[in-house]
């Protein structure tokens, strides 16, 4: 797993390459956590379409991230998640709490940052 | 959402034996967060030999991950060795995650959606094996071990994509 | 040519333990020709636990295929286990692939650069194994079977590529 | 592996795509010796652009074609082998009896034809 990140429009957004699993989820946490409380900035986009595998201790990293974030009065969003990763966004009932986005444009657009 | 990876791409196909065939894999590995990734691309590469689409892979990929980060996490906090073993018969995978674990005092529980007895996961684990696979069974002892066997059938294309 | 792929890309890095760690993995396949690239894809995802260049990991997977395809081709015309195990011990791979089958009447002849017992075959099956790994080791047994013993070092980057 | 013939200027160029190894090497055998036998054409264009892996029993095939197309008194040329597969071919010696190019246009020239 690869990750960067940028500030765009007052977000960060997050750009995941590679897997997010078991052996992975630490090191996002820290480096997604890390980079908001260093910018004091909690609206983050996490964009996904580099990412080649998810699992439940990915998206166990991903609704953490979303918990610590939302008690932070901040926002969150996913970007462009490939087919196999949005079934599982789909199955563990993700999608119904952190809206998706099929761009970065779209997740920052001010109507989408309302929600 | 499934695209068939077999078509007859230009004109001659390739690795994958479409008819069904008999083969068998044992692998063995140190119960390390590391080791998750290796044990679900050797099982990939395994499934990939019969006609299953590049989604049905990544389903079995989630579903072995899963089997085997339980036994990472759940099983060995002191670490040991996780045994998986995958068999083609025809059209059927079979996949066997094995422990010597602490194994699960109440199974039919463990399986229930969002129940964990780990605080910051997810309980899904069960969850995604059962869905992204034909079927599961689990057989665990207390202070034994826990063995999981998944099992999903390649089912011929129809036409079109699914 | 053999750019490393380690380095921070961008900030973070990845899967690759950089400093080095203890690990091991057995494989137990039947000896069929579709499971050589399952022996070759498992050890490649294995030796990129640590820092390996991709050029690296491309001569270790042509070693690895080299070792089972004898298995596979030599060992058992009439099919049986290959069986292969793979260590890591700090910054040192090393990969044993073990079979049960015919053996090896002269191993220093069959070490030689185009001897081959088979007709159509290239005879660098060794020659490969020794170029692309640090060494090799060969036991064997006529009639008990034959051990390939390999290792490769991983070296430190020096600067830029190597 | 897949594999893909066309005519071009009156040579048979196949494309190959994947792993040559001792799973594919007799179905890339069998493969090129029909194509050239239906085409009675023994001027032979190898396209490795896409190959992802080649080890002695890809390079045995190889070799193989190399020689019957030399008893009919045809050619064969490499095209494009990526970094790895040009250092097995190396290592090989194959490079000394089939030459390699760096593009299809190149192997095709008429030059590259006389040699
Ligand atoms: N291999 C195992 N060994 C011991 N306990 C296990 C094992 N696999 C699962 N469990 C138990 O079953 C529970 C549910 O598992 P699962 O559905 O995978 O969710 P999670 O891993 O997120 O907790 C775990 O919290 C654990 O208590
Ligand atoms: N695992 C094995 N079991 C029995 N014989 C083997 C084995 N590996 C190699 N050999 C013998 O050693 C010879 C040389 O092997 P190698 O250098 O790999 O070339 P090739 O596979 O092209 O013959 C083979 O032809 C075979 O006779």
């Amino acid at each position: 797993m690869q990750l960067d990140h940028e500030i765009v429009a007052g977000n960060l957004v997050f750009r995941v390459q590679g897997e997010l699993d078991l052996n992975t989820a630490e090191r996002f946490r820290l480096y997604v956590d890390d980079a908001m409380d260093r910018h004091r900035c909690y609206q983050a986009v996490l964009n996904l379409r580099k990412v080649t595998f998810v699992d439940s201790s990915g998206l166990g990293a991903i609704i953490g991230r979303y918990r610590r974030i939302a008690q932070r009065q901040g926002t969150i969003s996913i970007v462009s998640p490939p087919p196999h990763v949005l079934s599982v966004l789909e199955l563990s009932g993700i999608k119904k709490i952190i809206p998706v986005y099929s761009s970065e444009q779209k997740a920052l657009a001010p109507e989408a940052r309302m929600a | 959402m499934h695209e068939r990876k077999t078509v007859l791409e230009g004109l001659v196909d390739d690795g994958g034996i479409s008819v069904g065939h008999n083969n068998e894999v044992r692998l063995e590995m140190l119960a390390l967060p590391e080791n998750v990734g290796l044990a679900r691309v050797s099982i990939a590469a395994f499934a990939s030999q019969i006609d299953f689409s590049m989604g049905e892979v990544e389903e079995i990929k989630v579903a072995v991950s899963e089997a085997v980060s339980n036994a990472v996490i759940h099983a060995y906090p002191q670490g040991g060795w996780v045994k998986i073993s995958a068999r083609l018969t025809g059209r059927l995978l079979e996949v066997e995650v094995k422990d010597t674990g602490k194994g699960i005092e109440d199974v039919s529980q463990a399986r229930e959606p969002s129940f964990s007895t780990e605080p910051g996961r997810m309980g899904l684990g069960f969850v995604f094996m059962e869905s992204f696979m034909d079927g599961m069974d689990i057989q665990s002892i207390p202070g034994r071990g826990t063995t999981v066997r998944m099992w999903k059938e390649c089912r011929p294309v129809e036409g079109s994509n699914d």
